[in-house]
């Protein structure tokens, strides 16, 4: 049996579901030879700002008890004209879909960023990344705030018409209304979610082991939240959801894509498993021909509850 | 910038496992494709769990090679690298390297002392061996206390280590910058090219050494790693004139010392 | 080296820093001569409403692969009649400190609860439930709500002068505004953190593994972010707060009390190991013997950042 | 109400494990606290596993008793299970009970019929002993297919059990419940009194060929469960009645069949 693995939304037409997730992957070339490009239906930049920026003193990132990491990178990035200058020409774009993922202070900064990239070639779209724990702002809190979010997105629809995901935090105890507003904005899929603000300590020195103290909790602890973020948001809204959080392997794989996922961010697991995009397509596809499943999409929001 | 071999993944295989002391392991892997192509103070990041528990991939110096094989020297300080120390004979390891910039190696009217500190010395006993044979040197290797030597007898005679200890049970009784700072009294140190690597108080202490001296020095820095592959941003160190910061695994992990903030905190 | 355990909050004065978790003990006497009381500082009910509540449909519990439980019990209770009825002379007072959780779907739920409970003699206190994710409420976001969480508290202060914490959802990115307006509106202390929202799915059956799909995420990996936001309210406010969030040893309760917190609740580790308080109360004491430090309230709050 | 015995916290000691079929063992455990004061259908919650991987404890009915010793007999489903079947001789097992209700016993004028499904046999094994030897019975064990089977031969044969399995490959070609009519057809129902315990979809249709024949059916139910102690409402079956739940844990695992919906779905 061979098995569909193309998902199709609104414009776009991916090879496969997985993605991977924004600041995992660098601006796309620096796995080299290592990573297998076949396997992935696209990718997605670091985070990029209008302004360089430095990111938070090290450490940058530990390993928690619980089985997953968690980094204060602090959106450090190359900023706009330098990611213009000497990384576009670097992207894998051929290879694969690229997508930009943009952060910003303000609803200015991300329309500027945006704007300045509607003039490269090739992209297939944008990941607002409204939800990151690692910087803290001035008046908006930009991650929690759904009248922020959905400025921000109606600002960016009115100078490109290319498609964007808003990429939201998990830290609402209901997705539905923040989701709503951003897809009333104009968004074309949500991203669900980014990582959880967290935090270790190490006893014997009492000093936190992130030189940031807190920072962004993902890996295999972050996907039963995620799971329950993107069900919850495909209860309402009707845009294509891109989950993200802790999916490891396959089936990790399969829950997201029932519960209404309509494509895969791998994050975390591409720094222990450089290789999982391949193994996890194929597990993928075992589970579906075990399942007599021809379409990798024909499982999105398949999840039967009562 | 010399030639840098790019990384490859390669699932080497056990052929020898020793314990060198309480807590220091020495496995010889078969792993040509990587053992061909390193050079002094690249690494490897080493897949410890197929289960994901721990997480990350746990980054290991190259030690010396031979042929097909290199060698990993490590010291049991956790998780990872319990797991790693229980590995046998035909286990495969999943291993992606060499990465990283190797050391420079010195000029031809330079003088090289090689200054380790505790299993910091592993990347300088591949430098030992990079070297030119009829090179001249001194190499000098600091640990706490005898039993914590990471290196065993025949090494310490075959290369010629100078060892000092902080307890006095072995060699010279001090550290090992003390140590430095004697030889470097004997020497005329514009001449002097320091390659260090140790924990983070003896690179803090060497820097300042060293700038006393005036002297030029490679250290190698050692901090938890994502990726290793220089997309994660996650083994940032600060650069010594405020502007940002470094990534050990992609600009380092050898820097020259006045180009980076030493926090011994941070590097532990 | 003799260890003094003993805490001391406002009117407080507990044996030990430990307390169990709403939910985890029942009304605190089901664990029978199983659970050894004299490592307790106190405990805390299972939450209260005005009616019985029949809960949510089973199944009610699962595990994660990440190692952690989700639970949908949907806060089923006796109700305060029954409570107050046939509950009441089973508390275990006199062994140990019993606070008394309560939730309600109103403000004036909440009131009328606390004033039933007043007559009640021997209570040390209340917990405020403003967080359960299992209950679906009307307009009122208790859980995210801040201005309902300082209405609820403002009003039950106006009814009892005893001890009472308010307990908070860590679904918020920063936690420090909604943990300063309990505070202003007359909170004694602060309870952090409920669960996580989460799910799993089973992929073979296409169900998710709880009859009402998203449940509490409780266990190891609820640590790491129960103690950001511990450590970031412990920024803020100046009420001593209870952690409660995946503590299964004497470090990881170590760690919640440099992060900032003067009580310790122990919840789902109760399942797996009720001995758990006796054992974690001699790691503790070994962690201090070990570290020199005489009393385990020297610790609070001494995480050295820079 | 039956006098029962306080649950008590004991570290059993794995006396002897052995393997009945592909994934089903058969431990005997050295637990004379539990194993002296256990009625059937009562059972043990154990943990199995320090480290918290998995999390929760496990429910499994306490199995034949003899002196000091219990059985336990299980089918591996998943890791919990798994870690279980790992154990071997002196192993200690931690372990609280008896926790849950028995079953009550038959009155003089009753006959009993057990019906066991798979491994909710076990259960039904400590009834059996604790019926009066002389207590006339039918025990009817249901499987899917003869290499299933959860008990050996000489149990079968010393205990009279009366197989039957759905591909006919040993006893009744059917299911248990089509037996169990078989049976019932013979005799004078209203003297009948039903022991069960098995899987949600035997459960079910046992229950309507008890209600069918105005029959009282004693079920025992398993569901997944936290504390085992009545204290998190984790294990909730619904009333017949619709009116909320009651706890598996506390209130069962025995129930009356009228008194709860059986919910194949839910029990699995
Ligand atoms: C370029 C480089 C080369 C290295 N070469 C060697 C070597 O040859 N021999 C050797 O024994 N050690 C070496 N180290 C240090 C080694 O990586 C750590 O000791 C090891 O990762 C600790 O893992 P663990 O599971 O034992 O400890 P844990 O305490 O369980 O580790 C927890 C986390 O912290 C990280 N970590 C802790 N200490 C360090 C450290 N000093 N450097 C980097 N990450 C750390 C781990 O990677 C892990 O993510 C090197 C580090 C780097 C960066
Ligand atoms: C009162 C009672 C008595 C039982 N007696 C026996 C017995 O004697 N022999 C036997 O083989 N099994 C018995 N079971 C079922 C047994 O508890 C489960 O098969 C076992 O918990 C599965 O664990 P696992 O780790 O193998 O499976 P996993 O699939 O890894 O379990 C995942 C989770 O689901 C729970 N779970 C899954 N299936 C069940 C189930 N049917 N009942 C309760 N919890 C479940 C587990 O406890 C665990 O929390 C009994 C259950 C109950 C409630
Ligand atoms: C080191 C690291 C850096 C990250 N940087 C960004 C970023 O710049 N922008 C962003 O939107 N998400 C960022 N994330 C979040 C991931 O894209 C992803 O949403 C999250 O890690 C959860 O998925 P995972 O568990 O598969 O990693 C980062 C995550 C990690 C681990
Ligand atoms: C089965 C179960 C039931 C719970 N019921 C309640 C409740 O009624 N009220 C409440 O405030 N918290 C309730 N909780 C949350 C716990 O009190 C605790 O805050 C949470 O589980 C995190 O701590 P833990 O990881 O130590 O369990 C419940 C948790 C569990 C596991
Ligand atoms: S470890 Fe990822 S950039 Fe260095
Ligand atoms: S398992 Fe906790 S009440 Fe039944």
């Amino acid at each position: 049996m061979s098995v569909d693995t193309t998902i199709r939304m609104g414009s776009l037409n991916l090879r496969t579901p997985l993605l991977t997730g924004s600041g995992t992957f660098g601006y796309g070339d620096e796995f080299g030879s290592i990573i297998d490009y076949s396997s992935f239906g696209g990718i997605i930049t670091k985070s990029i700002s209008l302004k360089p920026r430095a990111g938070n003193p090290p450490p940058r990132i530990c390993e928690t008890q619980s089985g997953g990491i968690i980094n204060s990178i602090g959106l450090a990035n190359v900023g706009i004209y330098n990611f213009i200058e000497s990384k576009v020409d670097t992207l894998p774009m051929g290879k694969t879909e690229v997508f930009l993922s943009i952060v910003g202070d303000s609803v200015e900064e991300y329309v500027e960023v945006v704007e300045k990239l509607e003039d490269v070639s090739g992209i297939a779209g944008y990941e607002l990344n409204v939800s990151c724990p690692n910087v803290r702002r001035g008046g908006l809190d930009l991650g929690g705030d759904k009248e922020a979010i959905a400025a921000i997105m109606s600002s960016v629809r009115t100078v490109t018409g290319r498609f964007v995901s808003v990429k939201l935090t998990p830290h609402y105890p209901v997705i539905a209304p923040v989701a709503q507003a951003a897809v009333d904005a104009g968004a074309d899929a949500l991203t669900l979610t980014n990582t959880l603000v967290g935090m270790e300590v190490d006893v014997e020195r009492r000093k936190p082991l992130l030189g940031n103290v807190t920072g962004g909790y993902s890996g295999p602890p972050l996907k039963p939240v995620a799971l329950a973020k993107v069900w919850q948001a495909a209860q309402v809204v009707d845009v294509p959801i891109w989950a993200s959080g802790g999916m490891v392997n396959g089936i990790d794989c399969i829950e997201f894509l029932l519960a209404g996922a309509s494509a895969l961010q791998l994050g975390s697991v591409l720094f222990a498993d450089p290789y999982a995009p391949g193994r996890i397509l194929n597990e993928m596809i075992e589970y579906c021909e075990r399942h007599d499943v021809t379409r990798l999409s024909d499982l999105v929001g398949k999840l039967e509850t009562r | 910038m010399e030639q840098i071999n790019l990384p490859i993944a390669e699932k080497g295989v056990v052929d020898q496992i020793r314990k060198i002391s309480d807590d220091t392991w020495d496995i010889k892997v078969f792993s040509p494709g990587i053992a061909k192509s390193s050079k002094a103070a690249q690494f490897v990041h080493v897949r410890v769990s197929e289960d994901f528990r721990p997480f990350l991939r746990r980054p290991l110096s190259v030690g010396p090679c031979s042929g097909d094989y290199l060698r990993l020297i490590f010291t049991v300080k956790g998780s990872g690298t319990r797991l790693l120390a229980q590995k046998s004979t035909g286990d495969v390891i999943d291993l992606i390297g060499p990465l990283g910039n190797p050391f420079k190696l010195p000029e031809d009217d330079e003088y090289p002392i090689i200054v380790g500190g505790g299993i910091g010395v592993v990347p300088l006993l591949l430098l030992d061996d990079q070297l030119e044979p009829d090179t001249p040197r001194d190499f000098l290797l600091g640990v706490r206390t005898e039993s914590l030597l990471p290196v065993d007898e025949p090494e310490i005679k075959h290369r010629n280590i100078q060892i000092a200890s902080d307890d006095g049970s072995i060699g010279f009784g001090g550290n090992v910058v003390q140590l430095l700072e004697r030889k470097l009294s004997k020497l005329q140190s514009n001449r002097v090219v320091v390659y260090a690597c140790g924990p983070g108080m003896m690179m803090y202490a060497l820097k300042q050494v060293c700038i006393k001296h005036s002297i030029k020095a490679y250290i190698s820095l050692e901090v938890p790693m994502g990726c290793g592959l220089g997309a994660c941003q996650s083994c940032a160190v600060p650069r010594s004139d405020g502007d940002g910061y470094l990534l050990v695994c992609q600009d380092g992990p050898v820097f020259d010392a006045t180009e980076v903030l030493i926090e011994p905190e941070v590097l532990r």
